[in-house]
């Protein structure tokens, strides 16, 4: 009841989890074994990727279901696309979010299209696991929050859990789900630690949860923003305005019903967003509002999220580049 | 690599299937009774046919933007390829897919591409699924020489080099991507040699050879099949229309295409050759003439007459809802 | 005055102005000369790309300054951000925008962040024409609308003409601008015929243009959507209902101001965008009316886009596709 | 190609600063005192050096995320760098680029680059500019064996032998791209090969010796700036360090590691070379030695004073606004 891992645990769990019940699960990226370890040289255990979360499933399930590629993003996903539209089940690593760079096409124009392209005659159960996000020092090109693209994308799902037990569900889900799906991995949430269920489960794709309950305002949320949207919830009940929480954990297909039942309750939303406003989640959700949620409104929908530049090296910047709790409280309280 | 009389017979009734197919084409659009973004395989008949010649149900065939023919030698019935074409729900793909993305997986045929390069890695990963299954079979991909200058064939046969994958690639130099002859956009216009870089054997074939295709891509095969690693097989070749029907094609001359459907018409060179070695007659060859432009005629009729997609089905098969 | 040319022409127009006036600026791109024209094979005329839209460039300026490239989106997109970075003014045609799948990492990755990353010290004046939209029987991966895509990516500008002299002023402004800007060419306005001014002229970027004016109901609409907005306003008046039509052109930046002025003089809005509605410019410019324009707000704010699917290839379909003057007088008669 | 005294003592001076730099980022993060993402390049002097010893202010130079050590291979300020690493305004970028886009266009520096193989095209096009401008300069790209299986690699490589461009392709083979040995990704170890895909001139050189280094970069950098097109030079090295610090290596020996580094540390083979051919003294070298310590030291005094950047600065040079 009250087993307490890291999400990148539980990440490895779902991995452990999926490759065990189902044969046709693989699990491809660059250094996800790290040389799939050399036992010439006595060499055991596997590096496990730039997270660590790929550890032990080599020794457990072998070379041939756990493979390390080269540094060929577009190649590798390409080669995932095949294999899942012809019977695997495949599982690939994005290292980092920013490289859609160089592996947008497998995603954009195959993963996505050729179910549709082929009149429905054909399935394309691909998993895109990929850490994301601001936070860690990593500068421009490591530290992106890309989803945007990815749920631009019609054909593809993109989900981002927020806690430890969440990402394990919707993993598995993700997994076996028979078509494409982006599985973010928010960097800074990488060592949280949380209470996760031991075995089996799944959390269906396309809802999303109240995390904390409230009746002055919603907060909407996504990944590490939901964290801070609690943080921000606490301070405005301090203040005396009691907070909604919402956590999308699905970006798309999002959970329009949930977004609109919060507002309905509350009459005012703000949507946090860690990626940069522009053709956003935080616009879809504000555009969701003035649209079916036209009759709740009772105030703007405020958009707190990145701003519209690239990531700062700089600590000092960098911290004020990731949307905070004072931002949040901010918002909120321009509202009234 | 002997081949019986009936193999003879299906290797020409293909090669005449696939020129019959696109000249048909060629005329329907000239005429405004077909629309679309088309690109057709006329000229290079052989290396589609040569290479498929060696497939089983087993295997997989990845194309390109230029895809009709690699669909007729897989095995796919020209009655929903042209239904397909004329965007009607008793195509290939319902309708929604068009020439450029012409594909049916019930005759192993994993799509024509739009993407340049982009069905070599689509290849790399059903032969990764070929080789984790133990199923026997092989991949197969086909792409062009602009195709070689893509980052994809750079990666993905890295990959499948590096994973000894079953999987045989087919390059088809033509000599020109679009436009661009290949000696405008590539430092050489040998391309097998590209093959080094990635310890893979490769071989070169005549491409409007039917028999050359045929040994040099059996065996590739018979090696990948065998566990023995991936090809890369450059078939010279030769397209003899335009890079898409409508093209001015102001970048070659007239002198150099009428050279090449003279002297080097794959199904001429076909003919000649078993004629000669009394293997089948004129005979069966104008009777499989007469047979392929009945059927590919009441293709057209059929596909005129089909039904076209209904409104909903532009909101089906995005997502597995079932 | 009356000088009527096309939408192609008014591109070739604009290149052969910024070449003469400019050493700096190069084109290159697939097949833009057509192996150069082959003199010695008595081939003058270059092919001119797949629009030709660079027709007459390789005779007028030689093969020094306008360039043949490989199928290699990647590199020579990336190549013209070097060449940017180090003092030419490039201009590159993607042929199609769904190649952005093989090409984005140098925008994603190089040509948007550059300038930031080096805290300043370089200027990257790249223009990248593209040709983009469905209706021309082109299919899934030739027919995309991938804006959404570059204005999420800061430190990019994204324009997108909709009409000759527009597409002449734009596209001289993108290429005189000291930064990456991607510059949309419509292929279903491509032979539409316009009347367009002679000689050298400029249209700043980020200013949208009222089309019509109008004071019952704004709608929002861009390139191609433009003209389809048009046509709705033409049945709104017969229908007794005065539409004011604003033209966005520039996508990032985005004229907010301009929104704004006409949501305040209307009350209520109707955006047209031809790309799939999620991460959308349809959902920025609702989210914009809801932060900003709230108090102007007498209606919800109605989207109108392409569904979320990729492009079907059956004429029929893809009638149904894209976005429809009936759609969009739907939309607006569901206002009130 | 003769070294002039001053030339020595030059190359020694960088190499040592390298070392010496790289040694103090390793301290400092180990410290708690220095954050970020850092690839250091300590094993690898002689390739930079060896390399940009025949660089002018005319020449470009673009770099990966193991940057460092072009950087001051090329000539830029360790008090810069440092700053930058330290995110303070005194930065070479401010302090919003860090360790993997570090750069200085006053010096030639076209930046480091945190996305493998992008720098390839980035190099291309450095030299694109320098051939129609007829600067004289020559752009140098550096890269690993890892980024060899990028499409980016492919397709600048490509272009740049298709365009006969002025440019230098440095491949740095250490033998792994992060933990993956290059066997377990790439079908063969020796890379050089791979310029035949793009019929590039190519030559190899042992990374860890300067002269070896230096003569065959000569030789490939006079070829480009006189007109003789690209060559790829692959140069085999080692790095002495994790593929980032507070990398648990578990993927080599630590016997690997120490052999390398015990017998074939390219400051050793230097200092052995020159002080047997008496070309410097011990003195000269422990002279050179003092100074760069006391230097870094200072630099890094310096930055941790330094100021850090204003809120201001996080939303401007992402347009160009005057
Ligand atoms: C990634 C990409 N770039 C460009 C194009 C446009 N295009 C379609 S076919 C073609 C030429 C392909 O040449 P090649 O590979 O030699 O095949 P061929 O047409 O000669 O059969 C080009 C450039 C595309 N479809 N995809
Ligand atoms: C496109 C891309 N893929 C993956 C990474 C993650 N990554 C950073 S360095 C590296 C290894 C690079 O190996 P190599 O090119 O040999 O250079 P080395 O680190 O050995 O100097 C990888 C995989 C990246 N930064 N960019
Ligand atoms: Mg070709
Ligand atoms: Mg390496």
């Amino acid at each position: 009841m009250t087993r307490q891992i890291t999400f990148t645990e539980a990440i490895n769990e779902a991995l452990h989890i999926a490759m065990q019940n189902d044969p046709d699960v693989i699990v491809l990226g660059e250094d996800i074994c790290g040389g799939g370890g050399r036992k010439d040289q006595g060499i055991e255990d596997a590096w496990g990727g730039i997270m660590g979360a790929t550890r032990g499933l080599i020794k457990a399930f072998g070379p041939e279901r756990v493979r390390d590629t080269p540094i060929s993003e577009m190649g590798f996903l390409g080669t995932a696309v095949g294999a899942a539209a012809t019977g695997l089940r495949p599982v690939a690593e994005l290292m980092f979010m920013d490289f859609l760079g160089v592996s947008l096409d497998p995603l954009l124009n195959q993963a996505a299209k050729l179910r549709y392209m082929f009149g429905g005659k054909v399935r394309v159960p691909l998993t895109v696991r990929t850490s994301m996000g601001a936070g860690s020092r990593a500068a421009a090109q490591h530290s992106q929050t890309l989803y945007g693209i990815t749920v631009g994308i019609p054909g593809l799902k993109t989900v981002i859990p927020s806690t430890p037990a969440d990402a394990k569900g919707l993993l598995l889900t993700a997994i076996r789900d028979d078509g494409p799906v982006i599985f973010c991995e928010p960097k800074s949430l990488m060592n949280d630690v949380g209470e996760v269920p031991e075995g089996d489960y799944e959390i269906p794709l396309g809802k999303a949860a109240i995390v904390r309950e409230g009746s002055d305002v919603s907060i909407v949320g996504m990944g590490r923003t939901v964290k801070t949207a609690l943080e921000a919830a606490d301070r405005l009940a301090a203040l005396g305005t009691s907070a909604e929480v919402l956590d999308l954990r699905s970006l798309h297909p999002m959970d329009e019903e949930a977004i609109l039942a919060t507002l309905q309750k509350t009459g005012s939303l703000v949507v946090v967003d860690e990626s940069p406003p522009r053709c956003s989640i935080a616009s879809d959700v504000a555009a969701l509002c003035v649209d079916q949620g036209f009759d709740y409104l009772n105030a703007p929908v405020k958009k707190v999220t990145a701003p519209h530049t690239p990531v700062p090296f700089s600590p000092v910047l960098e911290d004020l580049y990731v949307p905070s709790a004072d931002q949040i409280v901010a918002a909120v309280r321009a509202l009234s | 690599m002997e081949l019986s009389h009936d193999q003879l017979l299906d290797a020409y009734w293909r090669m005449r299937m696939i020129r019959a197919f696109e000249e048909k084409l060629n005329d329907l659009v000239t005429a405004g009774r077909l629309t679309g973004f088309l690109h057709l395989y006329a000229g290079e008949e052989a290396v589609a046919t040569g290479v498929c010649a060696h497939l089983t149900d087993l295997d997989i065939v990845n194309s390109t933007h230029r895809g009709h023919g690699h669909c007729i030698a897989k095995g796919v019935e020209v009655e929903g390829m042209m239904a397909e074409l004329y965007g009607r729900s008793t195509g290939t793909c319902k309708g929604k897919g068009g020439s450029m993305h012409i594909a049916d997986l019930d005759y192993g045929m994993l799509g024509a591409n739009g993407i340049v390069g982009a069905g070599i890695p689509l290849t790399a990963g059903a032969a990764l699924t070929a080789s984790i299954k133990k199923s026997g079979g092989v991949a197969v991909g086909f792409f062009g020489d602009g195709a070689t200058n893509q980052g994809q064939f750079h990666e993905g046969l890295n990959i499948a080099s590096v994973w000894n994958l079953p999987a045989v690639f087919i390059l088809e130099n033509n000599g020109y991507g679009e436009a661009s002859p290949t000696e405008f956009v590539t430092p050489m216009t040998d391309l097998a040699v590209r093959a080094k870089s990635y310890a893979m054997e490769s071989d070169v074939a005549d491409g409007m050879d039917f028999f050359d295709v045929y040994e040099k891509a059996g065996t590739a095969i018979e090696r990948a099949r065998n566990g023995g690693g991936p090809t890369l097989l450059e078939c010279k070749t030769y397209r003899f229309m335009g890079h898409y029907v409508g093209d001015p094609m102001t970048y070659r001359t007239k002198e150099e295409s009428e050279d090449w459907k003279q002297n080097r018409d794959p199904l001429d060179l076909f003919e000649n050759r078993v004629v000669e070695a009394q293997l089948l007659t004129s005979d069966e060859l104008r009777g499989i003439d007469a047979r392929v432009d009945q059927r590919i005629a009441a293709a057209v009729d059929a596909a005129e007459q089909a039904p076209f997609p209904t409104p909903a089905d532009l909101l089906t098969d995005v997502y597995v809802t079932e």
